[in-house]
């Protein structure tokens, strides 16, 4: 059980959210439609960010089962709004593969003639960060 | 503007609306504008609203009018921030009082252009961002930004907040950072503050301007003419006695200061006395949420409202 | 019989909660320095703006007020507008130069003895570094 | 200047062993004014009191400097003392030089120069000081008790049974409230309505207690001892000198679909009604909003059939004013609004119910007669949900951050009642946590657990949604086992949370009562004084402070009353005096004093004031109420002119010895 309290800063940081406001009512868990899909559920994501085990969370494929229904954010009582929680670890898991894919100096070997600008500003947005 | 505000004004002493007026009129010299009170249609001849109406008329309301008569006051939109929190204070009588609000892009400083070595000014013309000049030695054309009074550099509002009637237009809010001095001073040193603040109160001669033409000083005694207060003074015996005429001054019209910027202007001494009020405002802003005093008329002012979780004065060890 | 002058600290305590947080400093014989003087006031919100510019005036080096604790008040709500204007106070005092760690506030409670002599040792020790005050004094009240 | 006398106290060793009390009462006596210094033993003994009488008498002394132990200790013996002298008590200042100074200091030269000077500053002090005299003011032998509930029912019978007149104002039909509509009390399972109805008929009978049922308080006016109180009696268009409660004109009135408020809007009821049987007054009420009669002017049945001739048509509101003493707050709560919460399907099926409605679908008096009965179709239910915390404990803006409080306990008694009645019904609770602390309650929820086999799962309900075949699928998460439920249940029960009625802001205004941000009544004192407002005289009975149950209610009206009697038995309230004054020539009127006033103590009315030229101009300026102040000072601080000052610890006083520290 590893405990990164780096990766639980940033995680509160990105959710701007204190993860201490939850009272452990599971409503969120109560109200999430893919329940049964989910390895960690909404409120574990909370517990377990709470106590810096974001690892646990990165590795699992909780993160792609979440809808981003939003509906434990919609429900919950205490504002702790668990998706964005789910989507803060998502984005920690995505900026961990090693930064950037794609490097401007490199561009310009890869370019043809026939290659639309588009292509070249949506690698940007998917490739790097 | 000068022609339609005189003829709205003439409208109601005709019409027996209101059986004063106070505005502004010309003195001995071009641009020395000050209030004056005209009672009669004739009288008012003499009225001028101009590029040096800088004065805030709202304070003379206090001890106007009486039971049954109304008077009819012109105010620009700065000033009628300073009516409101005056008519909050319960100070002045807002049904017996017919604001006449009228646009304002800014006053001149006749100082500032001294400084600048234009003296025996006969006429001015403010266009755009420049300002022509006519003196006894020649026409000259300034920067306007150059010659604004100190107060309207950073307006905070150009909308008045309230009125019965407006000539032209009213104007928004203004997003001027004026809070840029403070911030300076802030950064200083406690030393370097405590020399800037001795260099300039040092220079206090008590003359009272600033108690006398700020809008929020209306007490029916002054402390300072109280010799029951325990800080009773008539002059500045001392350097101890400098500091605390102004740290009173200021602490009594924190939360209720309007930031009209009157005590700077009037000063002779040319102390900045409006980064003292700023401070208070600024603080008041950062420690309980934004507050304008006379925003409006009924809104309590900060120092007579409270919340739970307000900060512990440690937070002035903790800030700058 | 003259005891050399140290520097001086006015204590303002509310008699609710703190004058008593000091008397139990003095049941329990917890000793704090000497050149600390109490005033009594009724409520922390007793305390103007101008008693403690007049304790600098005639001489003070140091000033502290004390209450009840927020929400403890005696009065229900004294304490958090003596929190406001202390604190405007402070950051003015602050603003034109005075050492801030001149002033301070503290809510001591009636049960808390200790808290009170410990305050006043650490406040005592603090105006002690800081030495005489001399942004804001008074030459003539100065003997 | 003040003859002072100084007294310096050697309390034993406490003072004398590390202060030198010689020197100290020859330092204090060249102070300018003293003209009398000594030391004795004890002051505080009956020689020592002897001696600062006899010294008093003697020299003539318009002060009194007593150095000794801390004012809280002895001031008021000293006071006393010199009271029998012939002084005025407020002329003795105490100058502390024990507990803040022999008993902290070692050294007897640093302990003896400190008690010099903390005594100059009292001998400074009292130069200023002014003759005091406690004001006077006498008490209206009457009290006020807001709201007929429990808890206003039982405060009015404790302060009638004291021997003061009551009057009750309830703004409902009837007293009782929420009890009467409540089925069963927890931990005991006794009936509500018998034992909550013999006390509504004491209070009816009671010949000093007077009901004014169907009113509200229309206006507040005075201070402690003194209220003034307006009460709107609404119309009923019943004559209630004639009206017998026989109730045959809420059998004809032909208006008959009308939501019974009593019932919780489960049944109907006519345009004329009596809430309910036990009902006190049990006087008929027209309803104006749906009287034909009234609205149109066709009809008149009710009238017709009346053999009493109580039904007036034209009867009006009547105000009627009353002076009282003591005004007992007691104005409960209400349900909130369960439609807002979507998720649990409130709106969307009967089914879902609340749990005073549940009370009722239990209740012999109710719409079912006491059958448990779906409200959908009228069958019975075989799978019950209960989901504890409806918008308790929420930061949303629907919910409330309290916790109510009383929910886990009924819950508990709704979920035993079922499975004692209709064993075959499957019942669930879902809970957060489970809050049982008070006398056999845990016991009760554990019976609940045990005995009766009610499944708690520790989570929450996250979804209620009606199906086509008349179920409910509960979508909930069961948190200890890590499992999501789906439950097909027949009814569902929201525990919902409590907020205080609505009228209680407005009456919180009309008494200058402080509420915090949920509009409970603030008390004032949490610990200390938790029946009282901070303002003087009016006390706080139930809910209307903070979510209890029906034992504490009863507690704390009993509480309310005892100190409403400790008021009311005195013939003159003496005040405290000091208290702070406006100097009306210095006052601008500003109205920030009466801001910051947590007793309501100033207002402020208009005087006409001469000007330099002569004339008149009138001027708003504050007064003190000295029988409301209670002197913390707050005020005289807002002031900016310093109109407003602090008898007894005045400007002036408090710089003077600010001044004496410093010399």
């Amino acid at each position: 059980m590893k405990i990164d309290m780096n990766k639980r800063d940033s995680v509160i940081r990105m959710t701007g959210i204190n993860p201490r406001t939850c009272m452990k009512c599971g409503k969120c868990s109560a109200t999430c439609p893919s329940f049964d899909e989910m390895e960690y559920h909404p409120h574990q994501f909370i517990s377990l960010v709470e106590a810096g085990r974001v690892d646990e969370l990165m590795a699992s494929e909780s993160l792609y089962n979440c809808l981003a229904c939003m509906a434990c954010l919609e429900r919950c009582p205490r504002g702790v709004e668990p998706a964005k929680f789910v989507e803060a670890v998502r984005n920690l898991k995505l900026r961990e593969h090693g930064g950037n894919h794609l490097a401007p100096e490199a561009i310009p070997e890869m370019l043809d003639a026939d290659l639309p600008q588009q292509a070249i500003v949506s690698a940007f947005r998917k490739y790097s960060k | 503007m000068q022609e339609m505000i005189k003829s709205k004004l003439a409208e109601l002493l005709s019409t027996g609306a209101v059986t004063k007026v106070i505005g502004w009129k010309r003195g001995e010299n071009f641009y020395d504008v000050s209030p004056a009170a005209f009672e009669s249609v004739e009288s008012l001849a003499d009225f001028v609203y101009d590029d040096f109406c800088g004065a805030n008329l709202s304070k003379f309301l206090v001890k106007e009018p009486g039971k049954e008569s109304k008077v009819a006051v012109v105010l620009k939109p700065c000033d009628t921030f300073s009516l409101n929190q005056l008519i909050k204070e319960n100070r002045v009588n807002r049904e017996n009082i017919f604001v006449l609000g009228v646009p304002c892009e800014g006053k001149l400083s006749e100082e500032k252009m001294r400084v600048m070595g234009i003296v025996g000014l006969t006429g001015c013309k403010v266009e755009g961002d420049k300002v022509t000049v006519e003196t006894l030695y020649g026409t000259e054309t300034l920067d306007k930004n150059d010659v604004l009074l100190t107060k309207c550099a950073t307006c905070h509002s150009k909308k008045h907040v309230i009125f019965d009637e407006l000539i032209g237009e009213t104007g928004e809010d203004s997003d001027v950072d004026r809070f840029v001095g403070v911030a300076e001073l802030e950064a200083m040193s406690e030393d370097e503050r405590y020399e800037f603040w001795r260099n300039e109160l040092s220079r206090c001669i008590r003359c009272n301007a600033c108690r006398n033409a700020c809008p929020a000083c209306t007490c029916e005694k002054c402390v300072f003419d109280n010799d029951a207060s325990g800080v009773a003074a008539k002059s500045n015996a001392n350097s101890f006695e400098e500091n605390m005429f102004h740290i009173i001054r200021a602490y009594h019209v924190a939360g209720r200061c309007t930031d009209c910027g009157e005590c700077s202007r009037v000063c002779p001494q040319h102390i900045p006395l409006h980064l003292l009020n700023r401070k208070f405002i600024k603080d008041i802003n950062t420690f309980y949420g934004d507050f304008q005093a006379g925003a409006d008329a009924e809104s309590e002012h900060p120092l007579v409202h409270f919340t739970e979780n307000d900060p512990e004065p440690s937070i002035v060890k903790e800030g700058k | 019989m003259q005891i050399e002058k140290k520097p001086l600290i006015v204590a303002f305590c509310c008699n609710w909660c703190s004058y008593a947080g000091a008397d139990l400093a003095g049941t329990n014989r917890l000793n704090y320095p000497a050149n600390v003087k109490i005033i009594r006031v009724p409520c922390s919100c007793r305390v103007n703006p101008l008693f403690i510019l007049k304790a600098f005036q005639r001489g003070a080096d140091g000033v502290i007020i004390c209450g009840c604790h927020p929400g403890d008040c005696h009065y229900t709500t004294g304490n958090y507008y003596a929190r406001r204007r202390i604190t405007l106070l402070f950051s003015m005092l602050s603003y034109l130069g005075i050492e801030k760690n001149r002033v301070r506030l503290e809510w001591v409670s009636a049960a808390e003895g200790a808290k009170f002599a410990a305050t006043m040792q650490s406040f005592a020790e603090e105006i002690a570094e800081l030495g005489e005050c001399k942004r804001l004094e008074d030459l003539r009240c100065k003997k | 200047m003040q003859r002072i006398g100084v007294f310096v106290c050697h309390c034993g060793t406490n003072i004398a062993g590390t202060v030198d009390v010689k020197t100290v009462a020859e330092m204090l006596g060249k102070e300018p004014g003293v003209v009398f210094s000594t030391d004795y033993q004890y002051m505080c003994s009956e020689a020592g009191q002897t001696l600062i009488q006899d010294a008093i008498k003697e020299h003539n002394l318009g002060g009194v400097v007593i150095c000794s132990c801390s004012p809280r200790m002895h001031e008021q013996t000293f006071r006393k003392a010199c009271a029998k002298a012939g002084l005025n008590p407020y002329m003795v200042e105490v100058a502390n030089i024990r507990e803040q100074c022999s008993w902290i200091h070692k050294d007897v030269a640093e302990g003896t120069e400190k008690a010099v000077i903390l005594g100059r500053a009292a001998i400074a002090k009292v130069h200023l000081n002014a003759p005091l005299t406690a004001g006077e003011s006498p008490v209206v032998k009457r009290a006020l008790v807001i709201g007929g509930g429990i808890a206003g029912m039982q405060t009015a019978l404790d302060i009638a049974d004291a021997g003061f007149e009551v009057d009750i104002v309830e703004k409902n039909a009837t007293i009782g409230g929420k009890m009467a509509q409540i089925d069963k009390t927890f931990p005991t399972l006794d009936c509500s309505a018998c034992i909550l109805t013999p006390k509504m008929v004491d209070c009816a009978q009671h010949e000093k207690i007077n009901i004014y049922a169907y009113s509200e308080v229309e206006d507040v006016k005075g201070f402690v001892g003194n209220f003034s109180v307006a009460i709107r009696k609404k119309a009923r268009y019943v004559d209630e000198t004639k009206c017998t409660g026989c109730g045959i004109c809420t059998e004809k009135c032909p208006v008959k679909n009308i939501p019974n408020e009593f019932n919780m809007g489960m049944d109907n009821r006519r345009s004329i009604y009596i809430p309910f049987a036990q009902a006190v007054p049990k006087i008929a009420t027209i309803d104006p909003n749906t009287c034909n009669k009234l609205k149109t002017g066709k009809c008149g049945v009710c009238s017709k059939v009346c053999g009493a001739g109580a039904i007036d048509y034209t009867q009006k509101d009547e105000i009627i004013r009353r002076e009282y003493g003591a005004i007992v707050v007691a104005t409960g709560f209400n349900m909130i609004d369960m439609t807002k919460f979507d998720e649990f399907g409130y709106a969307q099926s009967k089914d879902v119910i609340t749990s005073l409605e549940f009370e009722r679908l239990t209740n012999a008096a109710g719409p079912t007669g006491g059958t448990l009965l779906r409200p959908s179709d009228g069958k019975h239910p075989h799978t019950i949900v209960f989901v504890q915390c409806c918008g308790s404990r929420s930061t949303t803006e629907n919910g409330k951050p309290y916790c109510s409080k009383i929910c886990c306990m009924y819950t508990a008694k709704h979920a035993m009642l079922t499975r004692e009645k209709y064993p075959d019904t499957d019942v669930y609770v879902f809970y957060i946590d489970v809050r049982t602390p008070g006398k056999n309650f845990d016991e009760f929820y554990r019976r609940a657990v045990e005995q009766y086999g009610v499944h708690y799962v520790k989570g929450m309900v996250g979804k209620v949604a009606p199906r086509a075949d008349g179920t409910l699928h509960v979508q909930a998460s069961d948190l200890l086992a890590g499992e999501q439920l789906h439950i097909d249940a027949d009814l569902v029960v929201l525990a919902g949370a409590i907020e205080p009625d609505k009228s209680a802001r407005g009456l919180a205004t009309k008494l200058t009562a402080s509420m915090d941000t949920n509009d409970f009544f603030t008390e004032a004192h949490p610990k200390l004084r938790p029946v009282e407002s901070p303002t003087a005289g009016v006390f706080l009975s139930g809910v209307c402070q903070g979510p209890k149950d029906i034992p504490e209610t009863v507690a704390q009206a009993g509480a309310a009353a005892s100190k409403v009697i400790g008021l009311l038995v005195k013939d003159k309230l003496t005040c405290n005096p000091c208290v702070a004054q406006s100097d009306e020539l210095l006052c601008n009127g500003c109205s920030g004093c009466e801001h910051v006033c947590p007793y309501g103590a100033i207002t402020y009315e208009t005087k006409e004031f001469m000007q330099f030229d002569r004339s008149m101009k009138p001027r708003r300026v504050a007064s003190v109420n000295p029988a409301v102040c209670q002197g913390c000072g707050a005020c005289t601080v807002t002031c900016p002119s310093g109109a407003m000052d602090l008898k007894g610890f005045s400007n002036r006083q408090i710089m003077a010895e600010v001044d004496a520290i410093c010399k």
